[in-house]
């Protein structure tokens, strides 16, 4: 057992530099990382000869009795979806750097595999993670048809703990409903109905919807007609764009077309890009108000949306822009290791440490029955603002930022500024009752 | 437009000839299912990740068999493979949550699934040739995809949801078999494995039957074959469909195995996937895609934890297509029948390659 | 398969027409191809088709065995329509073609090639037309070997089709077309790049044939055409400029004129 | 429902996707034409027309430049792809082409990742043609005006240049016979590397033209060569007049298809394009084998 220690530090002697500690550069390679990444291709070598090829490196195979916790990220890292992999395994290795590499006084080993942010592939990650690396939590994914698709395999196996790091989609909860399942994230409810009162008091009484046509927009755009018509707006009209779509003239006709006084869109990633540019580039501006999740203008598409930004509402649980002392202090940490400010996906991938971190510690072990059990109704210290897994839901009861995009002199000519923070509103449980 | 027909025959460049498979390739095969199924309870104790790996190498296998047939045998470069493995997925998603988990209902309709949907594309496509008929099966099966992920079967029928729209149809049991645990994953291996040699011998015998010789003669020489008699638009049909059928198995052994059927299963990329895994494997041998489908499948495995694992793969393509002209099939035989050569062969592989690069060809 | 095989040589006895077009066209775009032909072919005998390059005879063959579709027009054999069929429902007929250019199986050895053909009689969709062994269907094969001792390739049965010589070939393909079971065999220059030692040959085999079955030749070798046809058609520019017996050809103005003069 | 504005626009939004679609099969018939390679790297190469542009627009500040430079670097890629690897495979089954460029088209892709990232991007529009052009009820941007105009100037250059020059028969001559470029005396090693080279450089062109209209990422190049290869089948292969009509017709489509059934749209492209086939099976401009 003690002997597994060894080449878990000693990071040269069993691996090769990882993806995210040569892609930033930041990372000096001396220094002794904690982070291992165990590729296929080493196991490959044959059934018989892995473990002599390896020697004590495979420590994690069989669970992690001998004290060193295996995480397992099930993300993706190659494609459009790879930056936000990246982000989440940046934050979380943020914590474990400042941590000497440990969680709850253990050695940590991850482990990582390309989900291509791909259902089918999703699956498969995650029955290796939790099968063959013995994972002892998993983080991720990124896309929510993903973690529909994993609920049944996290629930076969029942080893590990899931910290869902960023799929929103409520179903996760409606449906799955899973002891081991925590978000250290959002759900699809909280990055829109939240935002319908606020719109109505403050922007405009009725509202055109625009969303991107799959599971999360349609529930985005659901969840905000619903409070907003609850609030006493009104729903002129809504406008579904495919998936993926890249021109978006013949909608934003029929946005302008609705007549309304504000719009409220869910477009994510490049859709976001395409979609805020050419609202500007349409003239929409001048006509009506832009509000949106905070997926709309986030860290991930302002660069490129750049000044067709401005002066856009939407709501998240994240800006990094906030001025309290915990969150200030993370970005600075996190802009010592890289280059650009973290973005939320940064803060949920370093939330899932922090609570990793506590449940672990709490226990003294890694038996995932207990695990949950420590984390259900846990509060987590977060960047973001404090937060709780719902003892019900095991979502996350945050407080939620409006934000408006304004000028910056940083190398972004844009960044978002809260306006007005939401405290905690009330989640719904849609029937889970752990 | 030059030979748009003679260019996609697979004859230039099939390893084969007129007897499917000899006696010793045979004994091979055989050889090769009684290592696999010894390997199964091996490798469930010591690498049990690995048995996964095993039934979805299984799986693709059959599918690049199934394509194999209709290309490799009848000349039909289907593009629109996915359909077939996606409507197979799906009838089985559908009747296990629907009706019954009985795999012995579920996969025969999965297979029949997959015959129908081949014989309705089929019907269409098989009077064009060649790229024309490729991009005809692809232009349904994308049809298939964008209907499964729109729901429109749903919205046509005014029910709530049929295909589950883009997050497909999720946390599907597996099968139930006799007497037999099959989420007891050795079983569901098992029972893999043991579809798969089945399939294989099926159409291996297929493709020395009469009927094969027929699919082979319009492989070769469409015209003639229907000048001596035989009404080829119905043969490459009837063709077109038992692979569907093959496919359509794929489907229905792959989604209970995933928890999952969705839209991506119908997607071009994975018909593109698997004409790259035929390619690769070295068509018209039946045991060389499945070789191939194996090769991407674990390649695919290995380097999911690697940095730009893209550029690699595609790396491996373009090396294996330039310097193994006949697929790994083709250098597995070259390495058998002159193994001492190898190293000579390589180097000339070489030469020649610098040498047509200078244009000197 | 129900299809009346080549049976009893009775060419003598009857002057019935086998096949007869009536008033064909066949337009490429604005190309016309065949215009406005009609013509019989007497049932029992050789008749030949001859012309200019670029006449229509090929164009009639792709015509007569539906390869292409008639522009306007009929066609029937056995007073049965048969354009707008599909090619194989006209060899089921037993209107079957051989080719100018070789065009079989290269890769199959001579023996599979006729045997195909053969096979064609004897399989179509049944159950166990998928499942046994094409070897073990007795009919076909039985029927093949007496092909190839009719074309005379029984020798070279086992070799590769594409190594076989030229005149061999040639032999092949008229072997395919014959294991089609015709009773009515059109055959595209069947002496074409011949020898004379193999045209001879050909010939030979050519008149074998003709005592059972009825025979169209497309030829340009003039001698031959005047030797073994009994009637001969005359055709130029897509038309039908000239028909009769060997004798009246030879004295036919038009056809000099067209044709032999030329040359 | 649908008012005249809107019409206007997802017409004009038709024509443009339609002439910059053409830009893109130009070069992908052409390919096949002549090298009978079936280029499922040529989306990639779309793809690196809008990275290189992006770079070039944010190193030097100039879209202008970008423009020009950008299908150059481009039309080198295509090169140095055509030499080093498309060559050594003529003559052999074109069909391996698909696995070569496939494979090609996988590493581009993820070198695009490692080189410039993951998140999107974008090419900044100038000045000069930034702002919206408002006539009536219609407002449309001024940049997508000035797309409009140079891909259909483009388009409408190399039409001529083919119909006309010499090169143009060489091209024509060569998409039916390859002997006939040999006998007419040019290297036809030269004309394969520059029709490779042209085809590459124009689909640069529409990726930077589209990358300032549209975010740069590195799904673009699988996203666009579906559609390209839609619109090569659709006109007919080899054919580069049915290229640019059927280019149109599905920029069209897509256009009026997001006004009726947005979900739908790619469905009734596949339909188009099957109903096409199932009519023409060599498309629309394609040689038929009766001729």
């Amino acid at each position: 057992m003690v002997e597994n220690y060894k080449c878990v530090i000693d990071y040269d002697l069993c691996m090769t530099p990882k993806r995210s500690t040569t892609k930033g550069g930041q990372r000096d390679a001396s220094q002794p990382s904690t982070t291992t990444s165990r590729r296929r291709f080493l196991l490959s070598s044959g059934v018989a000869g892995t473990a002599a090829a390896l020697g004590g490196c495979l420590g994690g195979i069989t669970g992690s009795d001998d004290g060193t916790l295996t995480v397992g990220y099930v993300l993706p890292f190659s494609g459009t979806y790879s930056l936000l992999g990246e982000s989440i395994v940046n934050g979380f290795e943020l914590f474990l750097d400042q941590n000497d590499g440990q969680i709850a006084g253990r050695e940590v080993e991850t482990v990582q595999s390309d989900t291509e942010a791909d259902t089918d592939r999703g699956v498969s990650v995650t029955r290796q993670m939790l099968v063959d690396e013995g994972a002892d939590v998993l983080v991720g994914p990124v896309s929510s048809a993903v973690a529909i698709a994993m609920m049944q395999t996290v629930e076969n196996e029942a080893s590990a703990i899931w910290l869902n790091a960023n799929a929103g989609d409520y179903r996760v909860v409606k449906e799955g409903c899973l002891k081991y399942h925590f978000r250290t994230s959002f759900n699809d409810w909280q990055t829109s109905a939240p935002l319908a009162p606020w719109v109505y008091d403050n922007v405009a009484d009725n509202v055109v919807l625009a969303y991107a046509d799959y599971a999360f927009g349609q529930n985005s755009k659901n969840f905000f007609a619903e409070a907003f018509e609850e609030a006493g707006g009104e729903v002129v009209g809504e406008v579904g764009v495919p998936l993926g779509s890249d021109d978006y003239s013949p909608y934003l006709g029929e946005i302008e077309d609705s007549g309304a006084d504000a719009v409220f869109s869910f477009f994510a990633g490049s859709d976001a890009v395409n979609y805020v540019s050419q609202f500007s580039d349409f003239g929409l501006d001048d006509k009506m108000t832009q509000t949106g999740s905070g997926f709309l203008l986030s860290e991930d598409t302002l660069p490129a949306q750049g000044e067709a930004a401005l002066g856009k509402y939407s709501i998240l649980h994240y800006t990094p822009t906030k001025q309290n002392d915990r969150n200030q202090e993370f970005v600075e940490n996190y802009m010592s290791e890289h280059d650009s400010r973290p973005n939320v996906y940064a803060v949920q991938g370093y939330d899932s440490a922090q609570a990793f971190n506590a449940a672990v510690d709490d226990v003294d072990g890694t038996d995932p029955d207990d695990l949950a059990d420590s984390l259900s109704g846990m509060e987590i210290d977060s960047p973001r603002g404090s937060f709780q897994f719902h003892p019900e839901t095991n979502d996350p009861i945050q407080d939620m930022d409006i934000r408006q995009v304004v000028e910056s002199d940083g190398e972004v000519p844009v960044e978002n500024e809260v306006v007005e923070t939401l405290e905690r509103p009330e989640l719904p449980t849609w029937g889970c009752s752990l | 437009m030059r030979e748009i027909v003679a260019m996609f025959d697979p004859r230039r460049t099939s390893v084969g000839d007129s007897q499917i498979l000899t006696s010793r390739g045979r004994l091979a095969v055989f050889g090769l299912i009684v290592l696999l199924g010894v390997l199964g309870p091996v490798v469930a104790i010591v690498e049990p990740y690995w048995l996964y790996i095993l039934v979805q190498v299984l799986v693709f296998a059959l599918l690049a068999l199934s394509l194999d047939f209709v290309f490799g045998y009848a000349g039909l470069l289907s593009f629109g493979h996915a359909a077939m493995f996606g409507a197979g997925g799906y009838s089985a998603a559908l009747l296990i949550t629907e009706v019954t988990p009985n795999a012995l209902v579920v996969l025969p309709v999965a297979m029949l699934t997959g015959v129908a949907v081949a014989a309705v594309i089929g019907w269409f496509s098989v009077r064009s040739r060649g790229i024309y008929f490729a991009m005809l099966t692809l232009a349904f099966a994308q049809m298939f995809y964008v209907a499964a992920f729109a729901d429109l079967p749903a919205t046509l029928l005014g029910v709530e949801s049929i295909t589950g729209g883009d997050n497909g149809i999720y946390g599907i049991a597996l099968y139930e078999l006799i007497g037999i645990d099959l989420s007891d994953r050795i079983n569901y291996y098992f029972l893999t494995l043991l579809l798969v040699a089945l399939s294989l011998a099926f159409l291996v015998r297929l493709a020395n039957s009469p009927f094969g010789r027929v699919l082979q003669g319009i492989r070769e020489n469409e015209e003639r074959v229907a000048f001596i008699g035989y009404d080829v638009r119905r043969y490459k049909v009837v063709g077109f469909a038992i692979s569907g059928g093959f496919a359509g198995l794929a489907g229905g052994l792959y989604v209970p195995f995933q928890s999952l059927a969705h839209p991506q299963f119908l997607h071009w990329t994975v018909s593109g996937e698997l004409v790259v895994m035929l390619l690769l494997g070295g068509m018209g041998t039946l045991w060389g895609p499945m070789l191939g489908a194996a090769s991407v499948i674990i390649l695919e495995e290995m380097l999911g934890g690697i940095a730009a694992w893209e550029v690699i793969l595609g790396g491996i393509f373009v090396v294996v297509v330039i310097f193994a002209p006949r697929g790994l099939a083709g250098v597995l035989i070259s390495l058998k029948e002159d193994p001492r050569n190898a190293l000579t062969n390589a180097k000339n592989a070489i030469e020649n390659y610098v040498r047509k690069v200078r244009g000197k060809s | 398969m129900n299809r009346t095989k080549p049976e009893t040589p009775d060419s003598e006895t009857t002057d019935e027409t086998l096949l007869r077009t009536d008033d064909v066209t066949k337009k490429f775009g604005q190309l016309t191809a065949i215009n406005d032909v009609s013509m019989s072919i007497p049932e029992g005998e050789i008749t030949s088709i001859i012309g200019p390059n670029g006449a229509g005879k090929t164009t009639l063959f792709n015509l007569f065995t539906g390869k292409y579709e008639p522009t306007s027009g009929q066609i029937r054999f056995r007073d049965e329509r048969i354009d707008g069929m599909a090619p194989h429902d006209i060899v089921d007929k037993g209107v079957v073609r051989s080719f100018q250019i070789t065009n079989f199986f290269d890769d199959l050895t001579t023996r599979e090639n006729v045997r195909l053909a053969t096979q064609a009689q004897y399989s179509g969709f049944g159950a166990s037309d998928f499942l046994r062994h094409y070897t073990s269907l007795d009919g076909a094969v039985d029927d093949a070997e007496a092909v190839l001792e009719r074309v005379h390739l029984l020798d070279v049965a086992d070799r590769q089709a594409s190594n076989l010589s030229y005149g061999q070939r040639r032999h092949l393909e008229i072997g395919i077309a014959l294991a089609a079971g015709p009773d009515l065999l059109l055959m595209d220059e069947p002496t074409a790049g011949m020898s004379p030692e193999e045209t001879l040959d050909t010939v030979e085999l050519i008149e074998e044939i003709a005592s059972d079955t009825t025979l169209v030749l497309i030829e340009h070798d003039m001698d031959i055409v005047m030797d073994i046809s009994e009637f001969i058609v005359v055709m130029n520019e897509g038309e039908l400029i000239a028909r009769g017996d060997p004798a009246e050809i030879r004295t036919d103005d038009r056809v000099q004129r067209a044709y032999l003069g030329g040359e | 429902m649908v008012d005249a504005t809107t019409l206007i626009r997802a017409t004009l939004l038709g024509l443009q996707l339609g002439m910059t679609l053409a830009l893109v099969a130009a070069g992908l018939t052409l390919i096949f034409g002549m090298l009978d390679v079936i280029n499922f790297a040529h989306g990639a190469l779309y793809m690196l027309g809008a990275y290189f542009g992006v770079t070039v627009a944010t190193e030097l500040g100039s879209f202008w430049l970008a423009l020009v430079i950008a299908p150059l670097l481009v039309a080198v890629v295509g090169g140095a792809i055509e030499i080093l690897s498309l060559r050594p495979l003529y003559g052999r089954n074109p069909l391996y082409h698909i696995l070569l460029t496939f494979g090609i088209a996988i590493m581009t892709q993820g070198l695009v990742v490692e080189i410039w990232g993951a998140q999107s991007l974008r090419i900044q529009v100038p000045d000069a043609l930034s702002g919206t052009l408002t006539y009536g009820s219609l407002s449309y941007p001024v940049y997508w005006m000035f797309v409009l105009a140079v891909s259909t100037v483009l388009i409408g250059a190399i039409w001529l240049a083919i119909s006309r020059s010499d090169i143009g028969i060489i091209i024509r001559a060569s998409a039916h016979d390859t002997e006939m470029v040999d006998a007419l005396g040019f290297d036809v090693s030269r004309v394969f590397t520059g029709v490779v080279v042209f085809g590459a450089a124009l689909a640069g062109v529409a990726g930077v033209l589209l990358g300032a209209s549209r975010s740069v990422n590195p799904g673009m190049g699988f996203g666009v060569i579906i559609q390209a290869f839609v619109i090569v089948v659709i006109g007919g292969l080899g054919s580069f007049r049915g290229a640019v009509f059927s280019a149109l017709l599905i920029g069209l489509v897509t256009a009026y298809g997001a006004l009726i059934a947005p979900s739908l749209t790619d469905l009734f492209m596949f339909a188009l394009m099957a109903v096409v086939l199932i009519i023409k099976p060599s498309g629309l401009f394609g040689a038929t084998e009766a001729a």
